[in-house]
Formats: structure tokens, sequence, C-alpha cells
């Protein structure tokens, strides 16, 4: 496996060429090619079935496309195991929430964490020394991200109580705790009112600033896409229709006839 | 975890409570572990309600054993080792005179406590064959005789139908057997007598999950040509066994079951086609024997037994009632020789080193013919003593051989090199201190 | 009323961190340890001692293990008892083959042994899941069963299969063997036991305790955070079957003394771990004393409890309705909370802090 | 030592084929009943999601019903009649008291509630007929007993009526059943509910009744089963653990698929005595206990799937 570098803002973070993905003899994806630059906000929209989440999921290493290449952080690949992918920093949120519901809003944020500590299990068996340091250390900084997000009161609530909202909130936490490069949303917004939208918005935006985190994003809310993001590509049946900034995509026809559903 | 405490509070309590002494002035308490459920129960209960019916007589009919009333009390081990001990456990505080664990496992268990607790351990015909050795196990006994005796008298019943001891050389004898410590008990038996009189002998193991699924064992019988097989089973197993003889053509007649291995419900399962099939026996069948008409009169008559009167006098029923007479016997062995009434463990251990029943007391029991004179000494824990054959003629078991001696010249070494390696290692296994007694 | 933990700041994250952060549990704690380390040793009959804790804490040994890759990984055994076996032979090797090292060890090392042969059967675990997987511990369970009687060099080529667990000594003191007291044996099991509870608490609660817990409620999910999943079911079933191996070896050296061995690992007493993790509480180490607790007192009350408080019941009734019982209380359990009783006390806690005002 | 395993095995197979086909043929009943078992297990899993644990413990408990009813002087035609009745019972009690109350907590929860259910009827079914094991009433039920015996490949092969009886009405109630679910309302609806709960529930399948409805089928086939393999040793409890091996089985054949169980059982029985008595002696006999299981592990590893079963595409 190549070397992973780091790339400048502004540069090309992630490169996908000519990404076919077949599922038996159901094509999901035909032959898309798009990018991604470091620092900025790029939108996939497409109707349903557009095969907007097999692409994340090509992406962070979850389905192995049948053909094409993918390059991140300058180095190529068609096989990355999805371990690998969250090692180098590819981290992401899931459609229809995929907490571990068993255990607590800080259970859940710390093992975003669990990447970043590398003491030996033996120190585990104590609990004691450089194992409860690097514990302290890691709840530092999660509590950050817990303060960050406003979840405090729900801290150490199971997340499986929690309500829709709050449980997409606590899935974005677990994605900041790995600091990533790239963050993949997808659909962060989805079932939300007004007002966790408006919060879950500002969120993505600060996480932008704060963390300098480049983010691909899947939504349906075409407002919301139109106003965070900085690049949309438009797929539909597993096709690119459409890439550009979202004026030149709002003006394309093709976007316009797949949106409003014109007769092919 | 409060709960949990009070449970155990609860539990403490009346672990106290039944703690207490319960033994009345001039009583002897006999608790008989006992298994009515679980895999085996097929067996148990009959051998249960034999052990159980004859004690209860000498109650009814006698007052109990030279004066003094018979306590008894059945606990259920389901054959299960865990409850066994339990079982032990929860009795050896009110004073036993002796247990009968009536499984191999309870037995293994019971070997090192009983001596640590001095009661002693009767486990007439089954548990450790090496056991036999009275000067390594002083507090466990096995008569009338151990599994290594069981397998020289198959082989001695062998000789006996093929015309002699020289004939066995070159012939196919198989040991089907259950695939636990009581299953592979006479192997080391058969091997020694295999080499001594040149026969091949096959060994067909039976897990204890296969037991009602033995298709391919009596398959591999019928492949390798095997000319007489002694079947080690227990429980379902042996039901099985001999539906798959029959099916498989294999001559009855040559198929020899241990003592174990001769439930009545064991060869009925075989129907027609079981008649003829073999077990070894130390005692006789059948409620003739005036022993069996007291229990009749006195128990089962009047609603005391669990048994059916038609069960009375079935082969593992008189197997009961054989225990209980050892159990019996030893205690009035133990009242003579102490010259008290309410004897305990330790007496009872003397009374079954100096165990001698003879013809006549056989007959004062109303037991002629019922079972053979036996004898047990301070170093012989089994005695090795005489067993027959007995066939089923479709509807019950006959005797079909005379009182045959094991090969005690081949047992008995084996036995002492056995109970030399199975205690040789231990630092802590206790050293023979018991006196040994002239005979009462 | 007295339970509230109303002005106890916790003001570092250490503390906040600790397994019972509140004070009245510590002191609970404290009270339950000192009547088992010193009440029950000291006014405790011997059957109580021997028949009831001793079990009690080896089967709470044996649900640990199982819990931690069943509750807390969440790929269901079917081999537990297995793998006790494992750790049970392994140690009766040790001790025979190397008599001078101190017992203790050797019970200890006993898990590494079962831990590794766990790790083995664990590698089918990557790529079968759930009900499949359940089976393929099967497997293992049977496999395992066979070579018990199998080989010979197990139980040291005694006749009979059969085992004996020679006296071994500790600071002077018999602990194993015949000459053993009951509550010499239970002393140091009840030492095994807390040590290993402390152990499993320490592991459970930090990253590796996490990395389970996120497989077990979705292995996709905990996957794509970085956490290797071949590497984490591994681990988890390593620790698991170390923990049954030593439950395995103290069962055979501080309960029975040896005896029929393999058949005291059979399939029947695998389910029993299972219904004890199910009834005590799935990913719960309180539900594993709960359940193991439950589990022993039942059949107990029923045998002889009954019997000394005057209601007579055949000993075989007893063990038929002992049978059905279980079989109810898993049912009831299930119904009322599927997490098991350890749920129902975190619930009953609950209420507590707010007692008598719940609003 | 590879002679013995590779080539060995295969020339004694030459040498005796009449041991060889009466082999095949003991595979081949056995595996019956591990299908007969495997197909309560289907039965109850595509309908109901359910891994029915108790469907070994049903099988005892069928026969033993039949037989403690025959044994207390019921009539045998009765006694079976009265059987299925217990086992509609059973079925409806199931679905009130441990389906319902259950419903849509995850799998492995309704798996374990399986388990209570193994240990409840263990404790009815000892508690009202005893433990101790039971002839099956073979003759009352007019099944034939005896064997045939044919002379071939210069040997004799024997064939047990019973045997020859239990894969005749083992095909038939499979072909009966494929039947009713193909052409009847209920198997459509059965067939339904098997796809999605959700669109059975929307179209108006009562999703409760479908459930007694399929406990009550894999009852019945618990009842034949137990006949036959109560039939062929005994009626006792131990007689659950050999039921186990219907899991193998199932892995076989995948969890959702009846030809899958008939094949699965097959392979399982034929390759479980072949094992035994061509590779056993080999290491001491016994392996027949887990060489199933060892099959389908091997098995599953190159098919995670089963042998029927639909691919598995995880989605998140």
């Amino acid at each position: 496996m190549k070397e992973f570098k780091t790339i400048a803002p502004g540069e090309e973070l992630l490169n996908v060429e000519n990404v076919t993905l077949r599922f038996g003899g159901v094509k999901a994806i035909t032959d898309v090619s798009f990018n991604i630059k470091k620092g900025e906000v790029r939108a996939i929209i497409g109707p349903n079935g557009a095969g907007k989440t097999s692409m994340l999921n090509v992406i962070n290493g979850f389905y192995h496309p049948q053909e094409g290449r993918i390059t991140y952080r300058g180095a190529t690949r068609s096989k990355m195991r999805p371990h690998v992918a969250a090692a180098q920093g590819i981290a992401r949120t899931f459609q229809n929430v995929a907490l571990f519901k068993g255990m607590t809003t800080l259970d859940n944020i710390m093992v975003g964490r669990t990447l970043k500590m590398q003491k030996p299990f033996f120190w585990h068996v104590f609990r004691h020394g450089p194992a409860m340091q690097e514990e302290i250390e890691h709840r530092k900084f999660v509590e950050e991200i817990i303060d960050f997000l406003e979840i405090e009161h729900i801290r150490k609530t199971p997340v499986g109580k929690l309500p829709y909202g709050l449980q997409k909130r606590v899935e974005l936490g677990r994605a900041l705790a790995m600091q990533p490069e790239l963050l993949l949303l997808d659909e962060p917004m989805a079932g939300m009112n007004l007002e966790e939208k408006e919060d879950m918005c500002r969120f993505i935006l600060d996480t932008k600033e704060q963390y300098g985190t480049t983010i691909a994003l899947i939504e349906h809310d075409i407002g919301v896409v139109m106003d965070l993001s900085d690049r949309v590509c438009v797929l539909e049946y597993g096709l690119k229709i459409a890439d550009g900034t979202p004026e030149e995509v709002k003006a394309n026809q093709k976007v316009i006839d797949a949106y409003l559903g014109v007769a092919h | 975890m409060k709960r949990n405490l009070t449970l155990s509070a609860l539990l403490a309590a009346t672990a106290l409570t039944m703690a207490a002494p319960v033994q009345a002035q001039d009583s002897v308490y006999v608790p008989l572990l006992t298994y009515r459920t679980g895999p085996f129960s097929g067996s148990g209960v009959h051998i249960a309600n034999g052990m159980r019916d004859y004690l209860e007589m000498l109650n009814q009919r006698d007052g109990g054993i030279g004066g003094a009333k018979i306590v008894i009390e059945e606990c259920e081990t389901g054959y299960d080792t865990k409850k066994g001990v339990e079982c032990y456990e929860s009795t050896k505080a009110k004073k036993p005179v002796m247990y009968n664990p009536y499984s191999t496992g309870i037995t293994l268990q019971l070997i090192p406590k009983a001596a640590a607790d001095k009661v002693p351990v009767l486990s007439m015909a089954y548990g450790l064959s090496a056991a036999a050795d009275g000067t390594n196990f002083p507090w466990v006994f096995n008569p009338p005789a151990t599994y290594w005796d069981g397998a020289s008298v198959f082989i001695k019943h062998v000789a006996a139908k093929e015309g002699g001891l020289d004939k066995l050389k070159g012939k196919t004898i198989g040991l089907i057997h259950l695939d636990a410590p009581f299953g592979k008990e006479p192997i080391p038996v058969l091997e020694a007598l295999a080499k001594k009189y040149e026969f091949n002998l096959k060994l067909y193991p039976v897990p204890a999950a296969q037991m009602q699924n033995q298709g391919s064992v009596w398959l591999s019988i019928r492949r390798d040509k095997v000319d007489w097989i002694y079947n080690q089973g227990w429980g379902a197993m042996n039901p099985t066994a001999v539906k798959e003889a029959v099916k498989n053509g294999f001559p009855m007649e040559k198929l020899v079951g241990v003592w174990w291995a001769g439930g009545d419900d064991d060869a009925r399962a075989g129907e027609a086609g079981a008649k003829g099939y073999k077990t070894l026996n130390f005692h006789n069948t059948g409620a003739q024997f005036p022993v069996m008409q007291d229990i009749l009169k006195h128990v089962v008559d009047k609603g005391l037994s669990q048994a059916k009167k038609e069960q009375v006098g079935e082969n593992l029923y008189n197997r009961g009632v054989y225990n209980s007479m050892l159990i019996v016997e030893a205690v009035r062995n133990a009242q003579k020789l102490t010259g008290k009434k309410s004897v305990t463990g330790e007496d009872v251990r003397r009374g079954l080193e100096t165990l001698n029943i003879t013809e006549a007391r056989l007959k004062e029991m109303g037991m002629e013919g019922f079972a053979n004179p036996m004898k047990l000494s301070c170093t012989d824990h089994s005695g090795h003593n005489k067993v027959f054959v007995s066939q089923w003629d479709g509807s019950k078991y006959v005797k079909a051989s005379d009182w045959m001696d094991p090969i005690k010249d081949v047992v008995r070494p084996l036995i002492e090199e056995e109970a030399k390696t199975f205690v040789g290692k231990d630092p802590g296994w206790p050293k023979r201190t018991e006196a040994c007694d002239k005979a009462a | 009323m007295f339970y509230r933990e109303a002005g106890q700041f916790k003001k570092t994250y250490a503390a906040d961190m600790a397994v019972f952060p509140i004070l009245q549990d510590r002191i609970g704690l404290g009270i339950i340890l000192f009547i088992a380390a010193v009440v029950i040793p000291l006014t405790g009959s011997t059957f109580f001692i021997s028949s009831v804790m001793i079990p009690f804490l080896v089967f709470s040994l044996a649900a640990m293990g199982l819990n931690i890759v069943t509750g807390y990984t969440g790929l269901i055994s079917l081999g537990s008892a297995a793998f006790m076996g494992v750790g049970a032979f392994a140690c009766f090797k040790l001790t025979t083959s190397f008599p001078n090292v101190n017992i203790l060890v050797w019970i200890l090392a006993s898990g590494f042994f079962s831990a590794v042969i766990g790790a083995l059967f664990a590698i089918p675990s990557l790529r079968i899941k759930g009900f499949y997987l359940a089976v393929a511990t099967l497997a293992a369970q049977f496999f395992l069963e066979w070579c018990f009687v199998r080989i010979p060099w197990l139980y040291n080529y005694s006749a009979s299969g059969a085992i004996q667990v020679p006296q071994r000594t500790l600071f002077g003191h018999i602990i194993t063997g015949a000459n053993a007291t009951p509550t010499t044996r239970y002393l140091v099991l009840l030492a095994i036991v807390v040590f290993m509870t402390w152990i499993a608490s320490n592991i459970l609660h930090g990253r590796v305790g996490r990395t389970f817990m996120a497989v077990r409620d979705m292995d996709i999910a905990a996957e794509l955070m970085g956490i290797r999943l071949l590497p984490a079911k591994l681990t988890a079933f390593a620790l698991s079957s170390f923990y049954c191996g030593v439950a395995g070896a103290v069962m055979v050296t501080l309960w029975y003394t040896g005896g029929e061995a393999s058949d005291l690992f059979n399939i029947r007493q695998s389910f029993y771990i299972l219904f004890m993790v199910i009834i005590g509480g799935l990913g719960s180490l309180l539900g594993c004393f709960l359940g193991s607790a439950l589990l022993n007192i039942v059949p107990l009350v029923l045998k002889y409890g009954l019997p000394s408080i005057g209601i007579a019941i055949a000993s075989e009734t007893a063990e038929h309705i002992n049978h059905l019982l279980v079989g109810a209380l898993i049912i009831f359990i299930l119904i009322v909370e599927p997490h098991g009783m350890a749920r129902l006390w975190q619930i009953t806690k609950q209420k507590l802090r707010t007692w008598p005002f719940p609003y | 030592m590879l002679y013995n395993i590779l080539i060995d095995p295969f020339v004694q197979m030459g040498a005796s084929p009449d041991l060889f086909v009466q082999t095949l043929w003991e595979g081949l009943v056995s595996g019956v009943l591990y299908a007969l078992i495997a197909l309560g297990f289907v039965l109850i899993f595509k309908a109901s999601g359910v891994f029915n644990f108790a469907q070994g413990i049903m099988v005892v408990f069928a026969g033993l019903t039949l037989v403690g009813l025959h044994e207390k002087g019921v009539p045998a035609w009765i006694a079976v009649l009265l059987t299925l009745g217990v086992m509609y019972v059973l079925a409806i009690a199931v679905e009130r008291v441990v389906l319902r109350p259950l419903v849509n907590q995850p799998d492995i929860i309704l798996f374990m509630a399986t388990f209570g259910l193994t240990y409840v009827l263990i404790g009815i079914g000892e508690f009202i007929f005893g433990g101790e094991p039971k002839q099956m009433i073979t003759e009352q039920l007019f099944l034939p007993t005896g064997s045939i015996d044919v002379n071939m490949l210069g040997g004799r092969v024997t064939f047990q009526k019973l045997d020859i009886a239990a894969a005749v009405i083992a095909s038939a109630m499979i072909i009966g059943l494929s039947l009713f679910f193909q052409y009847t309302r209920i198997g459509r609806a059965l067939r339904a509910v098997a796809d999605s709960h959700k669109a059975a529930l929307s179209v108006g399948i009562s999703l409760n009744q479908i459930w007694a409805i399929v406990w009550f089928a894999a009852g019945i086939v618990a009842l034949i089963t137990g006949i036959m393999w109560g039939a062929r040793s005994e009626v006792s409890f131990g007689l659950d653990i050999i039921a186990l091996k219907a899991l193998p089985v199932l892995i076989l054949g995948g969890f959702t698929s009846v030809p899958g169980a008939i094949i699965g059982g097959l392979i399982i029985g034929v390759g479980e005595k072949m094992a035994e008595f061509y590779w056993g002696p080999l290491v001491g006999g016994g392996i027949e206990n887990w060489i199933a299981y060892v099959i389908a592990l091997g098995f599953l590893m190159y098919r995670p799937q089963g042998l029927f079963g639909d691919k598995i595409i995880e989605r998140i």
C-alpha cells in the first residue's frame, strides 16, 4: 500500500475515477467520477435509489467496486478495508442511525476515540497507570465534543432511549471524536424538524471551521444543500448527471428533469 | 445483590435447621442416593424401589435391624455428579452408616470425601474397580465383584461355549461400551486377557449423546466379524443395543451384558428377537423367594412401595434388594462387633470388612437360591465372588450357567497396580490407619 | 431515602469513571464482601459452604466468561462448558507434571490454555454470525468433549478416565484434595473470584470493553469506526475462554476433587451457564452473580428447603418442578426484562434514588 | 498414515460393497430423521424468524404424550388424536405466552425464550408421564416391524421395514407440506409472512394466527418424528441431544429452505455414518458425535449462507 500524504487546503483530498459497483446483475453505480477538495463541503444529491449511500460505502471501503480507482490522500486503491479507511481519517454517519444502542452517549463517543488509544492490553487489565491516564485524556477530548454539540445532559443516557434528533447529534459527535480528515454525512437532517435542522447546519459549519474537516454530505433538503455546500454532485440511477457549484447545478436541465420527473 | 443475600440467608437458615440431629434413639440412618429422573432413570427407578422396599420390609416386619429402626431417606441425584455430591453434603451431618452412590461419577467424588468424613461407601459392583484394594481404599467397598471380575467371567463363559480357553485364540471379541469411566472400566482386564489367550479385542465406544443412535457402531461390529460382544452399557444404551443387535442379525446368545445391562426393559425392547440375550448376574430373578414374598406382603400390598406388583422380582428390582441386603448385613455385623444398636459409619466400615454371608445366613434371610455366599476381608473389599450368566427367555431372565469364579490371578494384580497409580501421585491420600478386625 | 447521591460531587474524571461512583454502592459492596469473607466462613454449615457457596462462585465465574462473549460482544456461544473442561484438564496436567509450582499459579495459567483453544474455535466467527455461529460453537463443545474422553494423556492414562486432584497447599494450608476443609477451599475460591471480577470490571469499563459492546450493538458501524472485527472477536472469545478455563480449573481443584471429569463439561452444563447469563442479565457482571445464585439456589430450595419447612415433596417431583421452574423463569424474565435481573436491580436502584418522592 | 486416511477406507468400500450399501442406507435413514427435525425448525423460522431450540424436545414431548396416554389406557388412534390436540394447545399457548409478549424483541431474545420453553416442556412431560424412558407403541400404530434381507453384492443388506416406512412417511409429509404451502390460502399467507412481517400485516394477515398455525404444523412434524425416533430406539428425554443434530443440518441447508433441510439431512446422515464407519476406527471411534458439526462448519466457511440460503448482502 502506498504512503498516505498530507494534503494542503484546496488540494484534491479524494478522487473517484470511473467507479462501477454491481450487486449480482444490478448496477448500483455506473462509471462515476468526482473529487473532493480539502476543506470544502461537498454534497451528493439525487433521487432515492440513485446510489448515493452506495457511493459513501465505496469511499470508506465497505463496498468494493468492480471497476474504477479511488485515490485518497495521494494513495490509489481499489480495495480498502473499512478499518483502514477509518485509520486514515475517513469518518461517517449513517442514514439510519447506526449508534451502539446499548451504550451511553459518552461511551458511544469514546468508541470514536478507539483508534487513538493504543496503550497495551496489559494496562487495561488493571485500569491503572497508562491506561487510566489515556482514558482521562480522551475523556477530556470527548467532553469538548459533548460541549460543542450541547449534549451534556444526556451524557450518561443509553442512546437507545434518546429521541431521533439527539441520536443524530450523538452520531455526529462519535464521528467527530475520530478527528477525521474527511467526514461523510449520510442524510444528517433526515426526519428532523426545522429547529433541529438549523442546529445541525450550525454544527456542520462549525465543524468545518473549528476542526478544518472536509465534509461530504448526502441530503434531500435542497435548500440546506444549496446553503451549506461548496460543490454539488448529482447522481441519478447510478450515473452522474451533473457536478458543480450550487448555482451551476440548479441551472442544469438534467437535474431539473430528474427532480421533476420528466418522462425519458 | 440484596435480594441475593436474603436468599442466601434463607438458605443458610434452612441448611442449619437441617443439620440439626434427627436421629432418634436406636436407629440407623441410611441415605439412599437414587435417581428416578434423568437419562438413566429407566434403570434407576427399579433399583431405587428394590432398595427402599427391602429396608421398609425390615422396618415393618422386624422393626428394623437388631432393634434399631432404619431411617430411610432417598435423595434424588438424577445420575448427576453435582447433585449426588449435594446429596452427600446435605445428609452427612445426620450420621449416615454408609453411602450407596449409584453412579460411577458420584462414587469417584465420594471416595476421597468419605475417607475424610469416616463414612464407608458401598458401590455394589460398580464404581472404581481398583477400590477393591482395601489397603489403599479402606473406606470403599465394591462387593460382590468388580467390573474386572465381570469381564473375566464373560471370557470364561465364552471359553466354556467355545470349548475351552485355548479355543479363544484367534477369536474376535468386541466390547461395546458407554464412552465414560463406567464404560471404560473393563478395558484393562480385557486387554490383559486378550494378550494371555490371544484373542482379538475390538472396542466400540458409544458416546453418551449417541446412546440411542448406534447404527454405525453395529455396522462396524458386522464388518469386523465379531464373534462375541460384551456390553458395558447403561440406561438408554442397552435397549438400543439389543434392538440394533436384533436388527443386524447378531446371534443374541453371543451378546452378553454386564450386570447393569440386564434390565427387563432392556431386553423387552428387542421384542421376540431379543430371546437369548445374556447378562451377567450375582443374584437370581423372580419373586418366588421367601424374602420377596415378605416384601410383597409387608410393603407392596400395603401400598408402601412405588413399585407395581409385577415389577417385584424383575432383575433390577432384585438388584436393589440385594444391595439393601448388603447394607443391612453390614450394619448387623457392626452391631455384633460393637454391641451397640445405633452404629456409626466407622462401625459399619468394620462390619463391611468382616462381612461373611454364609449359605445358612442366606437361608435365614429367605434368600436361599437368590444369592450366593460371599465374603470380604480387610485387603479385599470386593471379594471377587462368583457370578453367573442369565439369559432372557422372551419374558424373563433365567439362570443359564453355573456360578463362576472370576479369573482372580489376572484381575487381582491389575487391581493392586491400578490402585497404586490412582493414589500414587497424591501426597494427601489417606494412608490406611484403620485396624483390621477378626471376622465376627 | 438513604440511597441518595445528592451532595456527592465528582471533581475529577477519574472519580466520575469509577466503577462504583456512588458512596452507598461502595459501602454496600464492602458489606457484601465482609459477609462473604468473614460471616459466611464463621457461621455457614458445611453443606451451605460446599454445596451452595462454592458452586455459586464457580458458576459465577463461568457465567462471567460466557457473558463476556455473549452479553458484551453479542456472540452466542454454546460451548462454554467445553472451555471450562480445557481449563480443568490443563490445570490437572500442569499440577501433576509440575507439583512444586503453587497451584494458584496453575489455576490462573490454565486459563491461558483455554484462551488459546477458545480463540482457535472463534476464527470462523468472522465469516459467520448469529445462530450460525452458535452452531459452530457446538462443534467446539462436542469435539472437545470427545477429546477429554479419547486422549488418555489428559487424564494421565488412568484406566477409567477418572482424575484425582492431588493435595496441594498454600501458605501451609491444604487447599485441594480430600483433606482440605470446605471453608479453606471456599476462601481461596472467593479470593480468586473477587480478583477475577475486579479484572473483568477493569477490562470491560475501558477501551476493550467498549470495543466489545460496539461490535455487539452494530458490528458494521464498529468496523467503520476503525475497530478490526476479527481481532476484537478473537479477543472476546479468548478472554471469555480464559474465564471459563479458570472456572473449570477451580471447579476440579476446589469444588470437585477430581472424578469423572469428562462428565462435568457436557453440553447440558453449557446450557446451564447460558441460562444463568440470560436470567442474570446479558452484558452485566452483577448479572453473572445473580443468575448463578438463582439457578443454584432454586433447585436446592425445592429439594431441601421445602421438606424442611414441612412441605413434603418427593425428590423426583422436585426435580421435575425444577425443570419447569427454570424454563418458566427464563421466559418470564425475558418477557419482563430482557436484560435480566441485573437490569431489574438497576431500575430498583433508580427508583430508590428518588424514593419516596419520585417527581 | 496417509494411506490409512486417504486410501484404505475406499479400498474397504470396494472390498465389501454390501456393507457400503448398508452404511449408506443407515445414513439415509438417520438423515431422513434429522431432516424431519430440521423441517420443524425451518417451518417456524420461516414464518416467525424464531430459531426454535425447543423443536427437539417437542419431538420427545409429542412421543411421550402419545405413549403416556396409551399407557393410561387410551386406544392408540385416540391417543394420536389427543396428542395432536395437545400439540395444538401447545402451539396456541406458545403464541400467547411466549411469542406475543416478546414481539419486536431481538432474535437472540426469542431464541433464548425457546430455551426456556425446552425446559418447561421437559418439566411438564416428566411431571405428567414420569422421567423414565418408554417403549413406542409401534404395533398399535400399525407400523411394520421386522426386516427385509436382500442378498446382493456378494453379501447381505438388511432393510428394516420400519425404516422404509419412516422414509415413505417423511416423503409424504414433505410433499404434503409443500402442497399446503403452495396451494392453500393459509399457505400463501405463510409465505407472505415469511417474506415480510410488516407487509403481511398491512394486507390483513393476522400474524398471531399464522404463528399458531406454524407452531402447530411444527408440532405435527414433531409427533411424526417422535413416533419414528421412538420406534427406532425408545422415547426418552435423552433424545433431545440427538435432536441437536438438526442444527448442522440447518446450517448446510440454510435456515429457510425446506428442500435444504431435506438434502442437508441426508448429507449429514450419510456423512456421519460414513465417517464413523470408515474413518472412526483411526482415532478410536465415537466421532459421530461431532463430525456433523465439523462438516457443517467446514461448509460454512466456504458458503456462509448455507446450501440453499440467499446470499447475504449487508446494508447499512
